[in-house]
């Protein structure tokens, strides 16, 4: 029992990880129905800005508490502008285009920002600053959860609700959510599209930052290259929750955390990859639209 | 109107690349072919340097290709090797096989003779058959695969790191000679090196029956968290933990070993053994056991080579940087040594001739592997490896 | 189909093409079809008419295949083709391209053209089911190949020219005008051989000239493919004219069949339909 | 004229230097600062950031210039209903020019290992199997419009089929060619069957999950794969026990290669304008007026599934050939999505595009190869120029024109 309850809470953590990418992810997926590859990048840009926050801050000789909060302030700040700008350069043109062509542009994109940071910061792993405080109480949990762990799983939890009730109650998300049935439907009721396509973007890659700087100091280190497999992961993640749901993304990447953190424990962490993609691809037969996705009739 | 133009546009810019691509080879055999009558008139001795310098693995490849620099300079500065000045040819392969063709492929078109590379077991062996009909002389600073060298089927291959076999079998040793621990977890990347390591840890385990393997298990690399492999490990009841791969998951996992409580004993293998393994996983590096080759920080060579670097790069130097140092050094003095590129010259002067190198007073025994390269334990102790005795 | 359920009998008898018995249809817990009974006999034309949200479109899923009916039975009765039985087909929850084999073909009510193939094409595509060349056929070009494409290329061609729209053949059809796309959709769905032509609003959007010309072919096309004609409208005076019988839905119901003139008269399909939706 | 002249290049200027001045205030900290944790030190380098202006502000300039060329000829062509075909496109499909054209170019083909060298032929050798693997591809993607980002297994099942093959029981590269094939065939069906109810981006990840299952069961099942460390030591394709040195070896593979591109092509381009490639538009189009038309889609798309999966299992059988060793590093997402970027780019549902994207994106890579660092960085930025300016790919799908016999028609 001892066993399966530290799996199942490794799990939670391990999937909080992945549902906090995975909530910009869907939201972006929601509105323009693209995959954006560069969302995993965005993500490793606002652990990149963390880094280079914290370094300096931390040369300058600030506590760690008020570098977490500006770095994470910055780092948004920022990711925000990086998603809007690679949103107005790679997407906006393509509009029009047929289907796949902002695939192709957003992978593109995403080899570009990798070897663009690359290029200017380095090509090796980084030690990322511990910037999360020990919290005394949380020593008799550590072998179940540490206080990352807890910070992350809170943090995740608390953007689901806000961006939950975000695009229930307010103005832009109810624009959001026309813009996501019916995009030509919308503009002509008067919703400013690309306004909300660039806002869209904009709190997608806002979240991807505070992933980023969470997920850097929970692990410790970062590397150009981290956002590919956090992009696939919060992706597949997003799409098993249902994509375009904002609770789905949030229990798709807790499944999805404990599918890996199960069949690890269980079985062999040789296949808890393969198992985590057993599970989704099961799911989606007998769920085609992912686990809270709606199941809409087909319209002939 | 604006399709034709495109097109057009395209057209010639792919017909000028090939035109481009061809006339650089022209020009290569031009400036190639006296050399081949006549050496002394060369100017120059091209050392092709291929390995992954872009890419995520770029960290391990771009090293080498620093350290090949450095030794050119040094020799040029002393009038060339027998008189040709040493140029550095880079060549990617993103540690990609089908890439290591291409480059190896491009190395051989342009003559060159001496390769250092590639970085992966993978690539190397993709590459390596080409380079043994065109016979070019291969040294890598980093492929430890068991079979390239002990398989026997390259003799134009060597290399100044040791390989897996011995570096599984020295770190098992140690585990169950010098710890006496008794129930080990081998824990490996699913890489090609780390899983090479960890085999040959779990086979040297079993045949020696001090100890027992508990679990043998590959982690999923890059992932952010293992704390369920940890539990794992935990619940096998293991003393130890056996762990091949890299220092990225290294870290990781000590550190998250150590928040879950896990202090047992960790040995993991040269990917490890880096001080930036030390900075990624902080105070939780203490104690870590990681096998090596006995250099390093006290060999005069290597501090030389690494201020160097400082000097030249404006950063300390990365992996593998050493050995593509000694392999560059080695290299060069075998064709000063020769007196020519000849291949079989070549070889039988990296096979005798002994050289000062980052990596040890080495010279290469029959089969390729450096001799005086050999393993041997470290620990993390105040923040620094130190040898264990 | 010895006795009918509606208890009007003033056409021919014979067997009908198409019968269709209390036929329900549930979303959830919407009921979209509740009871529905149609009938289509050989060489008629019948419209189903009724508000916007009446079910029609629904109904027409259902017995395409599109939409598995919750409850009743579909039965086709082909006049030809492997799958002719002598007391009919049942095709509810039948796979819809088996639908269109058995030969009822049917148009979209938001055209569903193929937009980057021509006009040509897109009617060749309704050959498709009637044709067998398979992937060696395709590669190797024997002559049987050859001969059933050249084959495939009059014959769609050819019905390009009943719906007027032979000199629009290499054109794509997402640029074609509108009411080509309509006529396009008619000619791919015959294309099919169909022995019942399923129109959903094929007048929708049209000019009154447009119209009429469009009433004019559909009767020109019964005659000459013997095809029976089911279809959705809303205009009035077309469905007036050119409709043998009417039903008449409203919430997922049949309130009122019969012939045009019966239909007109029904009291209660004055109040449910003509006074509120008038013809377009 | 004059005015209107210096008023749009007034506004060009400005719009780039706006968009200059953005790109260096986002690109500042990480172009200027570069912190290392490890030393702790913080590195200023302001230098970047005048590079980074002067470099934005051409670049802007270069864009904002194009993007509004692309914008007229977008309204343009609106404003006609009738296709515009360009005269090249026109000369190329002019059989008179079309048929000489074709003939030099074989010929071209046909004697390029005796003029240039190893290294050339051996990485047109490589683009060779990227135009058959695009081909392929296309055929799912471009014609079917099934988006299959899990491609890459069916090659891996080539691959790894001739690989074991050779490695256990000697069989030869012709033997095991047209096994990897079949064995690419039903994988392609295996992996047909539980997606058919799948659409769009479901579709996708589906099969992404796919190829990484492969990629990880060949990782981890080391007893059959021998994991990571892959098989080496692949015998080269021989000819009656004739063993060729390299530079042989590659000629060879380079005239099997050259004559599967042809067939390949044959194939695709005979298959395009039949019954089942017309079948594949209408599934792409519209799936449920393709199924309403009495197509069965689950045929139609079980078909392309094993069309396109065939030919990847026999590009893969040529790989392991070819490279001599296999490890499924060389079987990973990105080369998913690398030979999807082929046919994208290229033009989907075009079989000459996707020939030039197969050139384009693996031969610019090797030719930037005197950039090396800057390359992917390159490449990256024209995957991006490319979508954005010519978003149909560079070659658009054309239509075959029917004959018809008139006669017939009456």
């Amino acid at each position: 029992m001892e066993y399966f309850l530290q799996l199942f809470l490794g799990g939670l953590s391990r999937g909080s990880v992945y549902a906090l990418i995975a909530l910009g992810y869907t939201m972006v997926y929601g509105i323009i129905e693209l995959i954006n590859f560069a969302h995993g990048e965005i993500y490793m840009i606002g652990a990149f800005m963390g880094l280079i926050v914290a370094g300096v801050l931390t040369s300058l000789g600030w506590p760690a508490l008020s570098i977490l909060a500006i770095a994470l302030i910055v780092a948004v700040l920022y990711s925000a502008a990086y998603g809007y700008t690679v949103e107005k350069i790679a997407y906006k043109p393509l509009r029009s285009a047929p289907r796949l062509a902002p695939l192709i542009s957003a992978i593109g994109m995403s080899i570009l920002l990798q070897n663009y940071i690359m290029l200017t910061q380095t090509p090796d792993f980084l030690p990322f600053p511990r910037l999360i405080p020990e919290l005394a109480f949380m020593d008799r949990f550590s072998n179940y959860l540490g206080t990352s762990d807890m910070f992350i799983i809170v943090t995740s939890l608390v953007v689901m609700i806000a961006l939950t009730l975000f695009i229930k109650f307010t103005r832009m998300g109810k624009a959001m959510r026309a813009t996501a049935q019916n995009r030509k439907m919308a503009m002509l009721v008067g919703v400013n599209v690309d306004q909300v396509i660039s806002v869209t973007f904009i709190i997608g890659s806002s979240l991807a930052a505070v992933g980023g700087v969470l997920i850097g100091a929970h692990v410790g280190q970062i590397n150009f290259a981290i956002g590919f497999l956090a992009g696939i992961k919060a992706f597949t993640a997003a799409v098993l929750g249902g994509i375009g749901s904002i609770p789905g993304a949030m229990l798709g990447g807790l499944v999805l955390g404990w599918t890996e953190s199960f069949a690890t424990g269980y079985i062999s962490s040789d296949y808890e990859d393969v198992f985590a993609f057993l599970l989704l691809v099961v799911i989606l037969i007998f769920r085609p639209a992912g686990l809270l996705g709606k199941q809409r009739a087909q319209k002939v | 109107m604006k399709a034709k133009w495109f097109v057009t546009v395209l057209a010639v810019a792919l017909a000028g690349m090939l035109a481009v691509g061809c006339g650089e080879k022209k020009e290569e055999k031009k400036a190639e072919a006296p050399k081949q009558e006549a050496p002394a008139a060369a100017k120059k001795l091209v050392l092709g340097v291929a390995g992954a310098q872009s890419g995520d693995l770029a960290s391990y490849g771009l090293p080498s290709v620093n350290a090949a620099k450095l030794v050119a300079k040094e020799w040029n500065a002393k009038g060339g090797v027998n008189g040709m000045m040493v140029e550095v040819l880079p060549m990617d392969d993103q540690c990609k096989p089908e890439l290591a063709t291409n480059a190896a492929t491009k190395l051989v078109s342009e003559k060159v003779s001496l390769v250092i590379g590639h970085i992966c077991s993978g690539a190397t062996k993709a590459a390596l058959p080409i380079y043994k009909d065109a016979k070019v002389v291969v040294m890598s600073p980093s492929a430890t695969s068991t079979e390239l060298t002990q398989s026997g089927s390259y003799p134009n291959f060597f290399r100044t790191i040791s390989y897996d076999l011995i570096q599984g079998n020295a770190a098992a040793n140690f585990a169950t000679g010098v710890l006496k621990v008794k129930k080990i977890a081998v824990i490996h990347d699913k890489g090609d090196y780390g899983k090479g390591f960890a085999e040959s840890g779990q086979k040297s385990i079993e045949e020696g029956k001090l100890a027992k393997v508990v679990m043998f298990e590959g982690i999923t690399p890059g992932g952010v968290d293992y704390s369920a492999v940890i539990q794992k490990i935990k619940a096998s009841g293991a003393d130890c933990v056996l762990f091949g791969g890299y220092y990225p998951e290294a870290s990781k996992i000590v550190v998250q070993m150590h928040k879950k409580g896990l202090k047992i004993a960790f040995i993991t293998d040269d990917g490890v053994k880096d001080d930036t393994f030390i900075k990624l996983a902080g105070v939780d590096a203490e104690g870590v056991y990681a096998t090596g080759p006995q250099i390093l920080a006290d060999n005069e060579v290597f501090k030389k080579a690494a201020a160097e670097h400082e000097k030249e790069f404006g950063s300390a130097p990365g992996s593998f940087f050493a050995q593509g140092y000694a392999a560059a050094q080695t290299l060069l003095n075998a064709v000063a040594k020769a007196g020519s590129t000849d291949y079989d010259k070549v070889v039988a002067a990296l096979r005798s001739e002994y050289v000062e190198t980052p990596v040890g007073k080495i010279k290469f025994d029959a089969k390729g592997d450096a001799e005086g390269v050999s393993f041997s334990v470290y620990q993390v102790k105040d923040g620094k490896y130190v040898l264990v005795k | 189909m010895a006795q009918n359920t509606t208890d009007m009998n003033n056409q021919n008898t014979g067997n009908p093409v198409l019968s269709v018995r209390n036929v329900s249809m549930n979303f959830g817990g919407l009921r979209a079809l509740s009871e529905v009974d149609l009938e289509v006999r050989p060489g008629e034309v019948v419209a189903l008419i009724g508000p916007n949200g009446a079910g029609k479109t629904t109904f027409f899923n259902c017995i395409t295949g599109i939409y598995t009916p919750t409850d009743g039975e579909v039965t086709a009765y082909p006049k030809t083709g492997k799958r002719k039985r002598a007391n009919g087909v049942r095709i509810n929850g039948m796979r819809t391209n088996l639908v269109c084999e058995l030969g009822m073909a049917r148009t979209f009510q938001n055209i569903r053209l193929f937009p980057s193939m021509t006009a040509l094409e897109n009617v060749m595509i309704g050959r498709h089911c009637r044709t067998k060349s398979g992937i060696l056929g395709a590669v190797l070009r024997p002559a049987a190949t050859r001969r059933e494409e050249q084959e495939v290329v009059d014959n769609s061609y050819e019905l390009l020219t009943k719906v007027g729209l032979e000199k629009l053949a290499n054109e794509y059809s997402r640029n074609l005008p509108y009411g080509a796309q309509r006529r396009l959709e008619i000619a791919r769905a015959l294309a099919t051989e169909p022995f019942l032509l399923l129109l959903d609003e094929p007048a929708a959007g049209m000019n009154p000239q447009e119209t009429e010309e469009l009433k004019q072919m559909v009767i020109r096309i019964r005659e000459e493919f013997k095809v029976s004609v089911l279809l959705i409208e809303h205009d009035m005076k077309m469905v007036m004219s050119l409709s043998d019988r009417i039903y008449v839905m409203e919430y997922g119901r049949i309130i009122s069949t019969g012939t045009p003139k019966e239909v007109s008269e029904d009291p209660q399909v004055i109040r449910a339909y003509l006074g509120e939706d008038d013809d377009a | 004229m004059k005015d209107t002249l210096m008023r749009y290049v007034v506004k060009l200027v400005r719009q780039a230097l706006v968009a200059s001045i953005w790109l260096s205030f986002l690109t500042l900290p990480i172009m200027v600062i570069r912190v290392d944790t490890i030393e702790q030190t913080v590195t200023w380098r302001w230098m970047h950031l005048a590079y980074m202006a002067v470099g934005s502000f051409v670049l802007a300039l270069a864009w904002y210039a194009m993007m509004d060329r692309r914008d007229r000829g977008q309204a343009k062509k609106d404003l006609e209903t009738v296709e515009r075909v360009s005269a090249l496109s026109q000369f190329l499909s002019d059989p008179r020019f079309a048929k000489p054209l074709m003939a030099f170019g074989f010929l071209v083909a046909a004697a390029f290992p005796w003029f240039f060298s190893l290294y050339q032929t051996n990485i047109l050798v490589s683009a060779m199997i990227y135009v058959v693997l695009g081909l392929g591809l296309n055929i799912t993607v471009g014609l079917a419009g099934l988006l299959d980002l899990g491609y890459v297994a069916f090659y891996a099942v080539g691959a790894y089929t001739y690989a074991l093959l050779n490695h256990h029981f000697h069989l030869g590269f012709w033997a095991v060619l047209p096994l990897g094939a079949v064995l690419g065939a039903f994988f392609g069906i295996l992996l047909g069957f539980p997606v058919l109810r799948l659409r769009g981006d479901y579709l996708a990840i589906v099969t992404l999950g796919f190829g990484q299952i492969i990629r990880l069961v060949l990782e981890n099942w080391g007893d059959f794969s021998y994991g990571p460390s892959g098989i080496s030591n692949i015998d080269r394709p021989g000819l009656f026990g004739i063993n060729y040195s390299v530079e042989q070896a590659t000629t060879y593979i380079y005239y099997i290669m050259l004559a599967l591109v042809i067939l390949t092509i044959f194939v695709t381009a005979r298959l395009k304008d039949s019954r089942i490639g017309r079948a594949w538009l209408a599934l792409r189009e519209d799936e449920i007026a393709c199924q309403a038309m009495g197509i069965d889609n689950t045929r139609a798309k079980l078909m392309a599934f094993a069309l396109g999966a065939t030919l990847a299992g026999l590009m893969g059988v040529v790989f392991a050939a070819k490279t001599t060793f296999i490890n499924p590093a060389s079987f990973t997402f990105m080369e998913s999505a690398m030979i999807l970027a082929i046919v994208v780019l290229g033009g989907m549902g075009s079989v000459l595009g996707v020939i030039l994207g197969a050139f384009m994106l693996m031969l610019l890579p090797e030719y930037l190869r005197a950039f090396s660092e800057y390359r992917m960085l390159i490449f990256g930025a024209t995957m991006v120029l490319i979508m954005v300016f010519r978003p149909e790919g560079l070659v658009r799908a054309k239509r075959k024109v029917y004959k018809i016999n008139v006669e017939a028609a009456g």
